[in-house]
């Protein structure tokens, strides 16, 4: 029991990292109709944010000790970071170890920056366009983002740890009596993804702009008609769906050392995600990757591989199938969306 | 000629000559110019060349014709490489029956994957097509490990059974492909003046398979086949009110594509016995979706372009690195020579991504037609260039 | 006995009874239209009648036999073919072609694998396509994109296309609909042509009373779900019942 | 046709063309014009570095390359010759190899065995390599390695760790300097029995591919055989990134050590996961649970960050060591490109020198002299001790370290401390032990 509890909440976990991706990506494709195959690039940026916010804070300036050699027998460079000379150690030391919550704010401008561009520079130039072609200039978009990124910060994964107020482990069994230890950073990702979940759907169901733009996504012609601005609108939407995915890779990065081709690992999956989801629907896609994260959770259980070895291995593509075949369109897909 | 038009006809011969010829075109530096780097006319490469021509040519006639957008092609090359490279340990190591099984079990596999992946459409018919091939892939790699050697790929051993043929060589080592005793390795050498140019049996063969096989899809697109395929692409419903079925189409289609496909694998395995798991791979379907957007979709030729441009960068680009680079700038002087590396150096070696990346955005951006849409608009550009040429003297002709 | 009959049909979508107790019959060579408001269930009593949507009771004949649980291109096999409101052609062909496929599909049947042999070849395929062609006046057009053309000539091309596979019952769904007043007497007049020339039925859906006018032999009123009246147009014309639909309508 | 310099290729079809008396195609195939694929006519020799540029063992391929560079200068003699000093062999004078000028080609492996071969072949076919080298997993080592047997040129195999490539899968062509799994367990299983005691229950972590399976192997019979007991032994796909929903059974399975059977990425992301869920601050069975990483290295190690600190691995060679060869090394290496070399740099520095000696000492290129003087050579002074190059499997036999993650790193690069040097006997095998069965090493192939 206790097992298949953490399996669930280790689903949950995985999913809402699903979630925030496959949510940006419907976003995007709802409101342009655009196929984004860079949307898991926008996650390794955010990812990468962290990195460069905690290497901002970890700028130092050096100072030779004469007691100590480096590896090469000449005096050790100390280094100390300007944030810990300027607010002393103990400040500027918790600001560094808080690195990763603080980028959230410096991922957010940063990541509407990069949508903006991104639509404004060239997405906007292939509504017209057939998706194929979409997704070739994304996909080419993608490889470039992350040759840069590996430009500058190496093929290696890069260590970004939590707080360590967040680091621990908690038991989050206490209150029903059960023993169930889980890492607290973890749980923290469940209930931000859940916060950010919320606060898009409240967003586009309680504000006008939100209201102008599902009303776009439903039937993009007639609200062009009414002589409302849409494509600022969508431009705008494609910034927010951007900085989704990139605060969900800015959160990701202490549970997952980032790297350059972290985006490329999760596009897959998030698509398969989109489409058993349904796609164009932002509900279907959340379900979809939660459902996922605890259907791969549970197939990776000992107990279900010696039922079925290498399930665990395949159990994302066998509930697509499975879901494809007996749902035309996913879960929750509407009609006559990208099916021709 | 053989049952085609002219246009047909003369487009055959051109890629005839070319891939004949290839040997001297792919060769046009001489061997110690510091340009040999951008030569690609070596046996291997060549072959890469017509080989993943053929797996995009298959490619095209799914996607080309139909639109059916299939992400997990790499199962059948992946498939084909596996069956051509058991031939090759059980029976015997001639090419022919490998490639035939390759063909064969490549095409039974695409049956299979069509049959059900055919019953959607649009992407989620990409999405089922992409979860097969990447099932295919984990599986190969780990728990289907003994029949594909899993991580580090089917090879021949020195005890394989071989029962048409022998376990090992007289010397020792493990026999090598064959079409009835013509090696596949064996290469002619020539050499003219500075130039040197390799004639290579494997990659002779492949290059008249590549033909065949373009014939045979110049048949198909020109074909009532052809024209229905290309009808499911422009209007399915009016289709099925057509009185015409439409799953059958695309079925045949679709394993006719994955036939090519398992051809190519069959042809990979016999220009270098082994199969490796990440064949099968997402990445590996994805990139033939590109050779065939790149080049043009829906074309004849551009497939084929597309393969060579993608396997021209993965090969050649990867392979410089800042020692080439200085040597070709070694006539500036020092600090130039220094700058000019500086800013290349992201670009070559191991940033061929990078370049790979930024020319596909550049391709799609300004040619949506690929690089078939490139030739045409230069083509148009020049005979407009000589109609006006044409035209002004024309003009000017009279007022002499 | 007529060539379609229909009988006792029903069809339920959740809580809307869009069709019940549905009974028609539709003569041979008779052009015989089916109007009604917006909402009386003619395209939903359409698509029963071509395989998109099984209804949930009664039975649909043609000719004798039944059509239901056949799949659209097996009943358009059997005979009937249909026009879509808005014109459904392969956008992507040439004009020649759009015309070739329903030759292709008379003579071959539902599927055959010819992938070898040329189009080009096929010269009983060409020749009654460029007949087609001829008599839908449209033989100039041969090479254009179809995409490229006016709505009309699309219009034009289709009904050539339904033609030139020879049915014996040809479906027309509001054949006129948002076109302009000349073309929408083109369209009139081809069809008439065509019933006065061809050994062929018609069935119209209609929503446009002067085409139904102009054109049929036979109405049948639904109101809805479920069919008002039957008879000739002279007595369609004064009926009360059917002011009423109509006007209850609009009020 | 007059005007050629003493370029190697040049002057290898002009001989074939005289030869044949005119200007015709000439046939290279078994006994014809060379003695052996791509023989060296000119004044320089060309060796081919095959590593990972692209996708995620990039970096470890950028160390490689960076030591392939700093031995072929050394090889020409420039620089402070570094490990040449300290080699006990001193055939080699610097001046190249048998006097000719070394040359190098690049290529990228892409960590996939198809785009190894390729690029392989290339350096083969197009620029005439006569040994190759590099990469950094053994699923590339093992498909470069039957490539070169079948061309017939020497492979010198770069971070390979798999027992199959000098086992089931040796090539008389090719050599390994790199330790593996068997090895690993050897080494390890002592010091672990040591510091944890030998009543321990082991849960196995295992990436679901060739290498992870024989570590596992490796390692379980060695604890095992020490008296360890193995709980579970769970394979994880490859290319899983999350391990949390591996790592949580771990809790209530009864273990008390984890061994992660990972590398790389795979390895970062396993490791933190697992201290993550608080393994580490756990008590089992009234002992402490442990984890243990066999096969460390140090570029992976600053992936996972604090994350290595007091866990146990084994590694081929470290940087930190203090015997003369290692000190020349991280002073030249590190002199020229300002931090010191990884273990993938050091394995393949050694191959490349190795081969160079083994050329000189042979006195040809040819790849059957060249195998014939790798065989069974007993050398020392390149870092690891007195090293042997064993005849039957073509392995190299050394000492072998156990590291630990240090507590309170002074720098980047100083994140492993050395816990035992591993004496070579220690970790020895039998040419046919199990492990390695099924293998056969077949002849040496000059190829042409």
């Amino acid at each position: 029991m206790d097992a298949i509890l953490l399996q669930i909440l280790n689903g949950l976990d995985k999913g809402s990292a699903y979630a925030l991706i496959a949510l940006g990506l419907t976003l995007i494709f709802g409101t342009l109709g655009v196929v984004n195959f860079a949307h898991g690039a926008l996650f390794m940026i955010g990812a990468f944010c962290a990195v460069t916010l905690q290497r901002i804070l970890n700028l130092s300036f050096e100072t030779v000790d004469e007691t100590q050699t480096d590896f090469l027998g000449n005096p050790l460079k100390v280094k100390t970071p300007y944030v810990e000379a300027w607010f002393g150690p103990e400040v500027g030391g918790s600001i560094i170890d808080w690195a990763v919550p603080l980028a959230i704010l410096f991922a957010i401008p940063i990541m509407i920056g990069v949508g903006y561009v991104m639509e404004r520079g060239l997405i906007k130039h292939f509504y017209k366009r057939p998706h194929a072609d979409q997704i070739l200039v994304t996909f080419g978009l993608a490889i470039v983002l992350q040759e840069v990124i590996k430009y500058f910060y190496g093929a290696n994964p890069i260590q970004t740890p939590a707080p360590d107020a967040l680091n621990g482990v908690m038991n989050l069994g206490a209150l029903i009596g059960m023993d169930i230890i889980y890492p607290v950073w973890r749980v923290v990702y469940f209930f931000f993804a859940v916060l950010i979940i919320g606060g898009i759907f409240s967003f586009l169901q309680f504000t006008t702009f939100g209201m102008v733009v599902r009303a776009g996504m439903a039937d993009r012609e007639t609200v062009g008609l009414l002589g409302i601005n849409i494509d600022r609108r969508f431009t705008i939407m494609f910034g927010i769906a951007a900085a989704v995915a990139g605060l969900a890779g800015v959160m990701y990065t202490p549970i997952n050392s980032p790297n350059y081709h972290m985006g490329m690992d999760f596009l897959v999956l998030s698509f398969v995600v989109v489409v058993v989801g349904g796609m164009g629907s932002l509900p279907g896609a959340v379900l979809a990757g939660f459902l996922l994260g605890v259907l791969e959770s549970f197939a990776s259980m000992n107990e279900i591989k010696s039922l079925i070895p290498g399930i665990d291995q395949i159990i994302i593509y066998v509930v697509a199938i499975i879901i494809l075949l007996t749902r035309p369109r996913g879960l929750m897909g509407r009609k006559g969306v990208m099916e021709d | 000629m053989f049952g085609l038009d002219k246009k047909d006809t003369s487009m055959l011969i051109i890629v005839a000559c070319l891939t004949l010829f290839a040997p001297f075109i792919l060769n046009p530096f001489p061997t110690d110019s510091a340009m040999a780097q951008f030569n690609a006319g070596y046996p291997d490469l060549m072959q890469r060349f017509v080989i993943f021509g053929i797996f995009a040519i298959g490619f095209n006639i799914l996607f080309g014709l139909t639109g059916y957008l299939s992400f997990g092609h790499a199962a059948f090359l992946g498939a084909g490489s596996y069956s051509a490279v058991w031939m090759f340990k059980l029976v015997g190591m001639n090419v022919i029956p490998a490639i035939l099984l390759s063909v064969i079990v490549a095409g039974l596999f695409a049956l299979l994957i069509g049959f059900v992946s055919l019953r959607r459409s649009g992407i989620y018919f990409s999405i089922l097509t992409l979860a097969f091939a990447q099932m295919s892939f984990n599986l190969a790699y780990s728990v289907l490990t003994p029949i594909t050697n899993g991580e580090t790929g089917l090879q021949l051993t020195l005890d394989d059974p071989r029962i048409l043929g022998v376990s090992a060589t007289a010397d020792g080592s493990i026999p090598v492909t064959s079409l009835f005793g013509l090696e596949m390795r064996s290469t002619f050498e020539m050499a003219i003046g500075p130039w040197a140019f390799q004639f290579n049996v494997g990659y002779y063969l492949c290059a008249l398979i590549l033909l065949a096989a373009f014939y045979l899809s110049i048949r198909i697109f020109r074909s009532p086949f052809g024209m229905m395929l290309r009808a499911v692409k422009s209007n399915q419903q009016r289709m099925n009110y057509t009185g015409l079925n439409t799953r059958p189409y695309t079925l045949a289609a679709f394993v006719i594509s994955g036939m090519y496909a398992g051809l190519a694998g069959g042809l990979m395995a016999s220009m270098d016995p082994l199969a490796g798991a990440e064949r099968m791979q997402w990445t590996a379907s994805g990139e033939v979706v590109l050779m065939t957007i790149l080049g043009g979709a829906g074309t004849l030729i551009g497939p084929v372009l597309g393969a060579g441009f993608i396997k021209y960068f993965e090969n050649i680009f990867s392979k410089i690195n800042d020692n080439v680079l200085h040597s070709w700038f070694s006539f500036m002087p020092d600090g130039m020579e220094d700058a000019l590396v500086f800013i290349v150096h992201p670009f070559i070696g191991k940033g061929w991504h990078l370049t790979l990346g930024i020319l596909f955005m550049l391709v799609v951006i300004f040619l949506p037609g690929g690089l078939v849409e490139g030739g045409q608009r230069i083509k148009g550009w020049l005979s407009r260039r000589k109609a006006k040429d044409s035209n002004t003297s024309g003009e000017t002709n009279p007022a002499e | 006995m007529g060539i379609l009959e229909v009988k006792n049909v029903g069809k339920r979508f959740g809580g809307l009874q869009a069709l019940s107790e549905v009974n028609l019959s539709v003569k041979e060579n008779s052009v015989h239209a089916i109007i009604g408001p917006n909402g009386a269930g003619k395209s939903t009593l359409l698509n029963c009648l071509v395989g998109k949507l099984i209804p949930d009771t009664g039975s649909v004949m043609f000719d004798g036999k039944s059509v239901l649980g056949r799949a659209p291109y097996e009943i358009n096999q059997m005979g009937i073919s249909r026009v879509f409101q808005t014109p459904e052609i392969f956008g992507d062909l040439t004009v020649l072609e759009n015309m070739m496929i329903p030759c292709f599909a008379k003579r071959d049947g539902a599927f055959e694998l010819n992938a070898l042999s040329a189009v080009l070849k096929q010269k009983d395929i060409l020749q009654k396509a460029e007949h087609m062609l001829e008599e839908m006046n449209m033989a100039d057009k041969r090479h254009m994109h179809a995409a490229a053309m006016s709505r009309g000539d699309k219009r034009r091309l289709e009904i050539g296309m339904c033609l030139s596979q020879e049915p014996r019952l040809l479906l027309l769904d509001e054949p006129t609909a948002g076109m302009a007043r000349a073309d929408t007497n083109n369209t009139i007049d081809l069809l008439k042509q065509i019933s006065d020339e061809r050994d062929i039925t018609i069935a119209i859906i209609e929503h446009d009373m002067h085409v139904v006018f102009s054109l049929a032999n036979r109405i049948t009123v639904l109101a809805q779900g479920t069919p008002l009246v039957e008879d000739d147009p002279q007595n369609i014309r004064g009926n009360p019942k059917v002011r009423e639909a109509y006007l209850g309508e609009s009020a | 046709m007059s005007e050629f310099d003493a370029s190697r290729r040049r002057v290898l079809k002009t001989g074939a063309i005289a030869g044949a008396g005119v200007a015709l195609p000439t046939i290279f195939t078994a006994s014809s014009a060379a003695a052996f694929t791509n023989e060296p006519t000119g004044g320089t020799v060309t060796l081919g570095f095959n590593v990972p540029q692209t996708g995620p063992y990039a970096d470890e391929g950028a160390d490689e390359l960076r030591a392939y560079e700093l031995a072929v200068e050394h090889l020409n003699g420039g620089g402070d010759g570094g490990m040449m000093n300290t080699f006990s062999s001193k055939a080699l004078q610097g001046n190249g190899i048998l006097g000719k000028k070394v040359e190098y080609v690049t290529g990228d492996t892409q960590t996939k065995s198809d785009a190894a071969r390729a690029s392989a072949k290339s350096m083969i076919e197009k620029d005439g390599a006569v040994m190759i080298t590099g990469g950094s997993s053994s699923g590339v080592a093992i498909a470069v390695q039957g490539l070169c047997q079948e061309a017939g040129v020497i492979f010198m195999a770069g971070l390979t760790h798999s027992n199959d490539t000098t086992g089931k899968d040796k090539k008389a062509n090719g050599f390994r300097h790199f330790f593996n799994g068997y090895m690993s367990g050897a080494a390890l299983a002592p010091v672990l029995k040591n510091l944890y005691g030998s009543d321990r229950t082991a849960y196995h972590l295992t990436a679901d591919y060739t290498w992870g399976w024989t570590q596992e192997e490796s390692i379980a019979a060695a604890t095992e055989a020490l008296g360890w007991n193995t709980v579970n032994k769970v394979r994880t796909p490859l290319a899983a990134t999350d391990f949390s929903s591996y790592i949580a059974p771990v809790l209530n399975s009864g273990a008390d050590v984890l061994v992660l059977n990972h590398y790389g990425g795979n390895m970062v992301n396993s490791l933190t996961n697992a201290v993550q869920f608080g393994l580490r601050d756990k008590v089992v069975n009234g002992k402490n649970f442990e984890i243990v990483v066999p096969l460390y290295s140090r570029l992976m190690a600053k992936g996972a960050g604090a994350n290595v600190k007091g866990i146990h691995g084994s590694t081929n060679w470290h940087w930190t060591l203090q015997d003369e060869g290692s000190k020349a090394f991280v002073k030249s290496f590190g002199t020229k490109y300002g931090f010191p070399p990884s273990q993938a740099a050091h394995t393949t520095y050694c191959q490349t020198l190795l081969y160079a000696d083994a050329v000189e000492r042979a006195g040809t290129f040819n790849p059957c002299g060249v195998v014939e003087a790798l065989e069974g050579f007993e050398f020392d002074g390149l870092g690891n001790g007195k090293t042997l190059y064993r005849a039957e499997d073509h392995q190299c036999f050394k000492d072998v370290l156990v590291v630990r993650g240090k507590e309170n790193p002074t720098s980047e690069f100083d994140l492993l401390e050395v816990v035992e040097v591993t004496p070579r006997a220690q970790v020895e095998y039998a040419p046919d032990h199990p492990m390695f069965a099924g293998g056969n090493l077949g002849a040496c192939n000059p190829g042409a």
